[in-house]
């Protein structure tokens, strides 16, 4: 059976050093080389797995296992600088050869989409324990982006037999239980080469229904709701000394995606249209609660190429109108494709009800998410309009391509694109910002809002990250007061 | 004379309210129950809104007038598929002999073991999620128990002589079982029929809840109550309305059926 | 064919397999006949007596095909009905008919009298009903309005009424009587045992009368069947049977027949049991 | 006899092959292909068709059939698609956790029900009982999660007597574990009290008709002693089937529950392997279900034969 | 009725009514039963027979009232409007009674040893279940049932055994009064008689008094001293056994007594009635086609009414072929309080 005693009250070694955290989605194994999803890493990255660079609270990439690294004038060859105290929790010291292993085992050994991002590697080697050499195929800006995320982890080359349960890493956390479909326990890693963390014993609780986790931090069984899946219930934290309500942002753009395949949505004024019927204001009042961020566009305000573009498409439903006569579109029914998460069932309510007042048919069909989700809107593309937040980092490229359910397909986009990875940080930047307008000025689909890093937790604890913009949740700067 | 009884005026008067509010709704609601208005979310009761407004901004009281239509619709389809299926069952596995009429209850029980859930998946998987197919689903999870009821009381006809004296007379066993059995099981299908019915209402909100049920923003009684959860601390008269629905809802069906039962029953239609 | 006897039975016998009660014990069997054979003629009025539970209407139910022997052979009228499948017993249903014991319990409590009457007539396809449930009412000695009410409206003779009305429907030239006035007060017995007396007289009838009371067997019946334990006894005409029993069994059933004669003249329960064989401590099976 | 045994036996055995082609058929349908769930958004087709020859998804079905029922006659219930966990000890843990978690609240609700269906009867002529069984009629209108959410409201948040939520394996902390169970236990009560008590309101009624109850008092038992000596029992027999019947259903059923008050039992279990098309799990766990109906049936069965001695010896 | 209880009468009951809601179910029933007497009491179904002794240990169904006087020697109170506590005190100890229908009359998943220990323990006339359980034995051999059943269960038991573990039940704690309810009906004439010599016998053995229901007029005979005749609720006739039924004196008794007669007898005579069968319908039986077998049996016309529909004044009159104008006001009691009769046109006064 499952298990799990009560945070705070832990017995041992003290109450002081152990903490529960309240999560929404339990993974559903630990290996996040072949299962994707954001559960895992969201535990294990950073904590129990390292990357060689990370990523600070401002998205700077900072050094991690590696200590430093240069980049040749070419931009294809880096190399790192390896710490030299490093050691798995399966005693194995960390060497450049494992990091070796970790980026070759990307190519072959996993098997979630993810991987592509290494592609770009031409050869990685270990000149010395301590140095490691990897050599690109062409310059790529995303590519040590992407050693910040789960495809940057180091494995032991000797650690990898029971990935799925049986974490090795040389994080400041070792992983110590996982009762399933309640918790995964996490203990401080005493050989670890870094700072120690405050907290002896983490436990990642997992909630699937929102007025649960709330109610464990109000009885104090969890000291920290890390996501606030029901923001409408905040007003039961906000008022109360006793904790701290964190409003931050995050990578996570809601997205109402239009089937760009469709004949109907050929049409830019239509696409337009849509955006401009919808008041985005309004809309994330009342299906947020008012948390989060209008956007504009596909990028978070901490992205270096953030600028507010909400005014791309303000509210106009008269503008909305005359665009739909103009298209011919209005009066068209729309299917609307939900998949079952509740912002996605509130927010495509209010959409329907505001496109029906611009003139457009709104019919919505709700899919279990994800199995049926993926399988109708996702693989086999088969929706008009559909809702999801999109959580990956810098994933505005992947979001509008082509070949994904967007069907997006602007060689104007794919060429800045290219540009910004190939050139050094002001071009990115400059391209970047240019993709992120046509995008807007395009309609390619409609921004409803950025989803807020939301996290209620005991007044007294610190370290906790204002926003949320990486993969994992840092336990290892968590302390009380 | 025949004299009504109190179960079934009182509960004729509580159906005949529900449907009377579906039909209403059909031509008149006091708003728009899927019309989002922000600027009126949340709103206390008030004369505008007599039972006050949604998160969305939506009327409480039109939508519940709306979700009565959800509501009289699941009851209908999934006792209706129920009934149907499970009193033919029940009946057929009182009337026939020993291996049939176990193999008729074992598969009783398989289909008992199946997860309601997982019959709904599967009906709108292959026939497209909706209030019908997430309804049909529940009506077929609820076929166990109105066979068990029903077997068991067509045993007891069964056993007794007038069914003896038709079989005398030369009936066969279809016509003994339309004429003779099911007419005296009624009141164990109205009973039965009136416990299903409640079970349908919430079991259709949490297939809504899940994807495979009535899809928003259709107002249904279930679904409402499943999404005032979240305002359960700071606008509780969300849950209060809807559920209060459906409890005068079960109430009312549950007071027709033994109204009805009674009613069925010759021997009471005359007595005092 | 005057002369052919109305039913022959042979060497019946019929076992029932009790419930189980575990799922590894075998299950008990009852033997409710063990070898019953009787001829009833042409127009007799036959009785069977016998205690609760010695197969009685075990037997009945065999000769109605109803029920299908273990073993042994039935003969009604000429035909061999022992293995005849259901569709082909239609003359059977035509020419013999039940009367049952419990006048609540063999009435449909959800069917109007006059559609009760009517069944075997609709079943077996005869026209104009209507007119002929209205004779039977008649017959029977119920009004005429009777036919549009329910069973529980009626007393328990009147009940008995109906159900002898429903056996007549079809005209048969058998009627079977199972304890058709066991259930009845006495002075609603007289009246059932008169009705049935005189129609079976008036519609020449064959009649099969079966009771657990000797005293009602004598009364109707010319002869009698004693049964005890899923056997006949003994049989013979009534009226020597009941002055003269030969088997045990019978000598103690007659003997314990309270009378109102025997009572007036002093007779105290003690004597009831004085005869003989008085009845072993263990009841009946 | 033997014959009925075998008999018997091999209806039970056509009856569990039957399923398993059923579930199996079941599974086969089910839209949402597991290897893309794990895989997520990103996944390529080749990567997807990888992973589903990896899973042994692509053989064709009668040979997954058959691969399956294979570990079941072995007691093998394969490895998670997903976790990479064997089955077997994952299912046969929730299974635990539901199974105390549910007989700790029909236990509830029975003590709830008996005593309430009982006076509604005894007294369904007079106010109290009318009030009493319209009370019952309203509590089956009751969602469970409302109820558990009720209850969190009160004792946990409120008052802060008992957790909120969580579950301890009583073999590790027996006090947390008890304090743990509590709501849970009592939220399931409630609601299938209510509905119990309308089962044990007909059962009692239909025993106050009895003589022997009569009998009983003429022995000089008052009423209620009378209805607690003789008459209880006998309500017990149609009562036990009910109890039955909400036992199997609750396996799955009390997933709500356990959803409210995080409590990692059998239905949270179906519904994630569900959620993830884990679909061998699935399998698994609907033939586990299969089984424990069937053998929930026995029990029933048993217990008849102990209630009424009639079914013992087999008789009228 | 102006009959006075005799001081040491075992039971005497005063005016006993009995109503449902407007309905009288039971009307104006005297009825005494002196020690070591066997009262009968007879009359057809539905005449009030049952109410009047179910009247009398206080087990009315839910919603019949009694009123009128009850009282049984040695106890204080009058029975009706007694608390629910004193009667419970009574019931088993001083006053038991054996049911009608011994197949449901047990409770079947209790053993039968302890169900008639039972009845000891609740009044704790043995001390101790041992005891009881001893005495339990003691009394299944007194109704001739082997010792073995004690641990038996109702279902393993015929008719006529369950019956007499009734019987032993009621005896259990040698109650002053015994009420018997048409005790054999459903048994079989050898079991019968066999459990009807063992009420006498216990009976007369401790000297208790006996209230015997039946509708069989030869069981009464055989049972009891003095008959009381019910017809709609009223005690219509009362006397000793021979008597009564050489003599009746009320028109309802006659036409029982004449259809109880199985025997052949000769053409209907001046006394018989004409068989009738529906009250309002005129309409007689079938002529009988021959009279050669003479098996046409005497009935009393018509039906009995439903309760509360009897006719006013005389309950018989509308099945009388005496009844004239006078019979629609209440026959006065004529005779004793222990034999008489209430009959405007009693028999034996011109045509007897
Ligand atoms: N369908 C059946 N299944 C099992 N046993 C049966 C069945 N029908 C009758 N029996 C048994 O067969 C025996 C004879 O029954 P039957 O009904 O013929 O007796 P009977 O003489 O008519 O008795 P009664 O006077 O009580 O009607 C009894 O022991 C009875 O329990
Ligand atoms: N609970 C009741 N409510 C209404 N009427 C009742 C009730 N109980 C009995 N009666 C009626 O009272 C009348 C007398 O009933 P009772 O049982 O005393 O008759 P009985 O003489 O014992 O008849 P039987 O010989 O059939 O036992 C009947 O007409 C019956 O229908
Ligand atoms: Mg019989
Ligand atoms: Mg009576």
């Amino acid at each position: 059976a499952g298990s799990s005693t009560s945070g705070g009250s832990s017995s041992g070694s003290g109450a002081d050093q152990a903490l529960s955290l309240g999560l929404v989605a339990e993974p559903a194994s630990l290996d996040f080389t072949t299962t994707d999803g954001a559960a895992i890493p969201q535990a294990l990255l950073g904590n129990v797995y390292e990357t060689l660079v990370k990523q600070d609270d401002s998205g700077k990439i900072v050094p991690s296992l590696a200590k430093s690294w240069t980049v040749s004038p070419d931009r294809k060859v880096y190399t790192f600088d390896l710490v030299d105290n490093a050691k798995f929790t399966n005693d194995k010291p960390f060497t450049a050869a494992d990091a070796v292993f970790s980026i070759n085992r990307v190519k072959t050994g996993w098997t979630t989409s993810l991987k592509a991002a290494m592609d770009v590697v031409q050869d990685a080697k270990a000149l010395s324990p301590t140095q490691l050499q990897v050599t690109l195929a062409k310059p790529s800006n995303g590519w040590l982006f992407r050693m910040t995320t789960r495809i940057g982890a180091m494995f032991s080359e000797t650690g990898v037999a029971k990935l799925a349960t049986e974490p090795v890493g040389t994080g400041a956390y070792k992983f110590s239980k996982w009762n399933r479909g309640d918790s995964i326990v996490l203990q401080r890693n005493d050989a670890y080469w870094g700072t120690k963390p405050f907290f002896q014993q983490i436990t990642l609780k997992y909630f699937k229904d929102p007025t649960a986790l709330n109610n464990a931090l109000l009885t104090g069984t969890i000291n920290v709701i890390t996501t606030v899946q029901a923001p409408e219930a905040l007003s039961q934290f906000t008022g109360n000394s006793k904790y701290q309500v964190l409003e931050g942002t995050t990578n996570g753009e809601v997205l109402l995606s239009f089937n760009n395949s469709k004949p109907v949505f050929r049409d830019i004024r239509t696409r337009q249209a849509i955006r401009q019927a919808i008041d985005h204001k309004a809309l994330l009042d009342t299906c947020f609660a008012g948390r989060g961020k209008l956007i504009g566009s596909m990028v978070p305000p901490t992205d270096p190429w953030y600028e507010d573009l909400t005014a791309v498409a303000p509210y106009d439903v008269a503008k909305a109108k005359s665009l739909l006569q103009a298209s011919g579109a209005a009066g068209a029914t729309l299917r609307l494709r939900l998949p079952t998460l509740p912002y996605a069932t509130s927010c495509g309510q209010v959409v329907k009800s505001q496109l029906e007042q611009a003139g457009l048919k709104v019919q919505i069909d709700q899919l279990e998410f994800p199995a049926a989700w993926l399988s109708t809107v996702f693989k086999n593309v088969d929706y008009d309009m559909s809702i999801i937040a999109h959580v990956e980092p810098r994933d505005l490229g992947a979001v509008f391509s082509p070949t994904y359910y967007t069907r997006y397909n602007d060689p104007e986009l794919q060429k800045d694109l290219a540009a910004a990875d190939a050139g050094d940080e002001a071009v990115q930047v400059d391209n970047m910002k240019k993709a992120a307008r046509r995008l807007s000025e395009q309609a390619a689909g409609d921004w409803l809002f950025l989803l807020p890093n939301l996290i209620v937790a005991d007044q007294n604890l610190t370290g906790l990250p204002q926003n949320a913009i990486t993969e994992n949740f840092d336990l290892s700067r968590l302390a009380r007061s | 004379m025949r004299r009504l009884n109190a179960s079934l005026i009182a509960g004729g008067v509580i159906v005949g309210g529900i449907v009377l509010m579906a039909l209403v709704s059909f031509v008149w609601t006091p708003y728009d129950a899927t019309l989002v208005d922000p600027a009126s979310r949340l709103a206390q009761p008030s004369w505008e809104h007599w039972f006050g407004t949604d998160k969305f901004g939506r009327d409480v009281l039109s939508q519940i007038m709306v979700g009565s239509r959800t509501t009289l619709f699941v009851g209908v389809v999934a006792v209706g598929v129920a009934a149907v299926i499970g009193v033919p069952l029940g009946v057929l596995a009182a009337m026939v002999r020993r291996w049939p009429s176990e193999l008729i209850m074992r598969a009783n029980d398989l289909l008992l073991a199946f997860p309601a859930l997982l019959l709904a998946i599967m009906f709108g998987a292959v026939f497209g999620a909706s209030t019908l197919t997430a309804m049909v689903a529940i009506g077929i999870a609820s076929v166990p128990s109105f066979a068990r009821v029903i077997r068991s009381g067509a045993l007891q006809v069964m056993r007794t002589e007038y069914v003896l004296a038709a079989r005398a007379a030369g009936r066969q066993p279809l016509p003994i079982a339309l004429r003779h059995v099911l007419p005296n099981v009624t009141s164990l299908i109205t009973v039965q029929a009136s416990v299903s019915f409640a079970i349908a209402v919430l079991a259709e909100a949490a297939l809504s809840f899940l994807g495979y049920g009535t899809p928003p923003p259709t107002p249904s009684w279930g679904r409402m109550l499943q999404e005032s959860q979240e305002f359960l601390f700071t606008a509780p008269r969300l849950a209060v309305f809807p559920g209060v629905a459906i409890a005068i809802a079960v109430l009312g069906f549950n007071l027709l059926g033994d109204g009805l039962r009674d009613r069925f029953d010759p021997k009471l239609e005359d007595r005092r | 064919m005057p002369d052919q006897p109305a039913i022959v039975a042979t060497d019946l016998v019929r076992d029932f397999p009790r419930p189980r009660t575990s799922l590894l014990t075998p299950a008990p069997v009852v033997h409710a006949l063990r070898g019953v054979s009787l001829e009833v003629k042409q127009g007799e009025r036959f009785g069977i007596v016998g205690e609760s539970g010695c197969g009685k209407s075990t037997l009945l139910r065999l000769i109605a095909a109803l029920d299908r022997p273990t073993s042994g052979q039935i003969v009604v009228e000429g035909t061999d009905i022992t293995n005849l499948p259901e569709r082909r017993l239609r003359f059977l249903r035509e020419n013999l008919q039940l009367v049952f014991q419990d006048p609540m319990s063999s009435l449909d409590p959800r069917m109007r009298v006059r559609d009760i009457i009517a069944e075997p007539l609709v079943v077996q396809g005869h026209p104009a009903s209507g007119a002929r449930v209205r004779e039977l009412l008649d017959a029977v000695g119920l009004p005429a309005n009777a036919g549009e009410r329910y069973p529980h409206q009626f007393s328990g003779g009147q009940r008995q009424r109906i159900s002898i009305a429903r056996a007549l429907a079809p005209r048969p030239r058998i009627l079977i009587a199972d304890e058709p006035v066991s259930a009845l007060d006495v002075s609603v017995r007289a009246q059932v045992l008169n009705l049935i007396s005189d129609l079976v007289d008036e519609l020449d009838l064959t009649l099969v009368f079966v009771s657990h009371d000797l005293s009602v067997v004598k009364h109707v019946c010319d002869r009698v069947a004693v049964m005890n334990a899923g056997q006949i006894v003994e049989t013979g005409p009534t009226a020597d049977v009941y002055a003269a029993p030969q088997h045990a069994y019978t000598q103690r059933l007659v003997s314990a027949i309270p009378t109102l004669q025997r009572a007036l003249s002093g007779a105290t329960t003690a004597d009831l049991l004085s005869h003989p064989a008085a009845p072993s401590k263990g009841a009946p099976a | 006899m033997i014959l009925r045994l075998i008999e018997r036996t091999a209806v039970l055995l056509v009856s569990l092959a039957v399923s398993s082609v059923l579930v199996f058929g079941f599974m086969a349908v089910l839209p949402g292909d597991p290897a893309r769930v794990a895989l997520g958004v990103n996944a390529s087709d080749e990567a997807v068709a990888e992973l589903r020859r990896q899973f042994g998804l692509d053989r064709p079905l009668p040979v997954q059939y058959v691969d399956w029922l294979g570990g079941l006659l072995r007691g093998d219930l394969g490895t998670s698609y997903v976790s990479k966990v064997a089955i077997g000890p994952q299912v046969f843990d929730r299974l635990q956790v539901t199974l105390i978690l549910v007989v700790a609240g029909m236990i509830i609700a029975l003590l709830l029900a008996a005593p309430a269906g009982t006076v509604m009867a005894a007294r369904h002529r007079r106010l109290s009982g009318f009030a009493l069984s319209a009370l019952s009629q309203v509590g089956v209108a009751v969602p469970a999660f409302l109820a558990g959410i009720l209850l969190i409201m009160v004792f946990a948040v409120k008052l802060g007597w008992l957790p909120a939520n969580g579950w301890t394996p009583p073999a590790e902390d027996p006090g947390m574990f008890l304090r743990q169970l509590v709501l849970p236990a009592l939220s399931l009560g409630l609601v299938q009290g209510a509905v119990l008590t309308r089962y044990v309101r007909s059962a009692v009624l239909d025993v106050l008709r009895e003589d022997y109850l009569r009998t009983a008092r003429a022995k000089g038992l008052r009423p209620f002693p009378a209805l607690w000596r003789h008459g209880l029992r006998n309500a017990a027999v149609p009562v036990v089937t009910v109890l039955g019947l909400q036992l199997a259903t609750l396996l799955i059923g009390a997933v709500v529950v356990e959803r409210v008050f995080v409590i990692p039992g059998l239905g949270s279990l179906l519904l994630d392997g569900v959620s993830n098309r884990d679909l061998l799990l699935v399998q698994d766990v609907v033939m586990v279900l299969v089984v424990a109906v069937l053998l929930v049936n026995f029990l029933v069965d048993l217990l008849y034969v102990a209630l009424d001695p009639r079914l013992r010896t087999g008789a009228r | 009725m102006s009959a006075v209880a005799a001081p040491d009468d075992v039971l005497s009951v005063r005016g006993l009514n009995v109503t449902v809601r407007d309905t009288v179910l039971v009307a104006d029933v005297d009825l005494t039963v002196g020690p070591g007497e066997r009262v009968g009491l007879i009359g057809e179904s539905g005449s009030g027979k049952s109410l009047t002794a179910l009247s009398i240990l206080g087990l009315l169904p839910d919603d019949v009232v009694a009123d009128g006087s009850i009282r049984l020697a040695g106890v204080g109170p009058d029975l009706v409007g007694t608390d629910e506590k004193t009667l419970s005190r009574i019931r088993g100890r001083d006053l038991a009674m054996v049911f009608q229908e011994p197949m449901t009359a047990l409770n079947p998943t209790m053993r039968i040893g302890d169900q008639i220990a039972e009845v000891m323990l609740i009044h704790q006339t043995r001390s101790g279940r041992a005891a009881a359980r001893a005495a339990a034995a003691e009394l299944l051999e007194r109704v001739q049932l082997p010792p073995d059943l004690l641990r038996a269960y109702p279902h393993q038991l015929s008719g006529g055994q369950r019956q007499r573990v009734v019987l032993a039940i009621a005896l259990a704690n040698d109650p002053a009064l015994l009420i018997c309810d048409e005790p054999t009906t459903a048994l079989d004439v050898t079991v019968q008689a066999l459990v009807l010599d063992l009420i006498v016998s216990g009976v007369r053995e401790r000297s208790s008094a006996l209230l015997f229901i039946t509708h069989d007029l030869a069981v009464v005979a055989t049972v009891c001293d003095r008959v009381l005749v019910m017809y709609g609720g009223r005690v219509v006739e009362s006397g000793p056994i021979t008597t009564l039924f050489t003599t009746p004196r009320h028109r309802y008794t006659q036409g029982l007594l004449a259809a109880s007669n199985l025997e052949p007898h000769d053409a209907p005579t001046a006394s018989d009635f004409a068989d009738g069968a529906y009250p309002d319908s005129g309409s007689g039986d079938v002529a009988p086609s021959s009279r050669t077998r003479s098996r046409r049996l005497t009935t009393i016309p018509g039906t009995v009414p439903a309760a509360g529909h009897f006719p006013s004044g005389c309950v018989f009159r509308n099945r009388c072929a005496h009844a004239t104008d006078v019979c629609a006001t209440t026959p006065p009691w004529t005779g004793t309080a222990t034999h008489g009769y209430a009959c405007h046109h009693p028999a034996g006064a011109q045509d007897a």
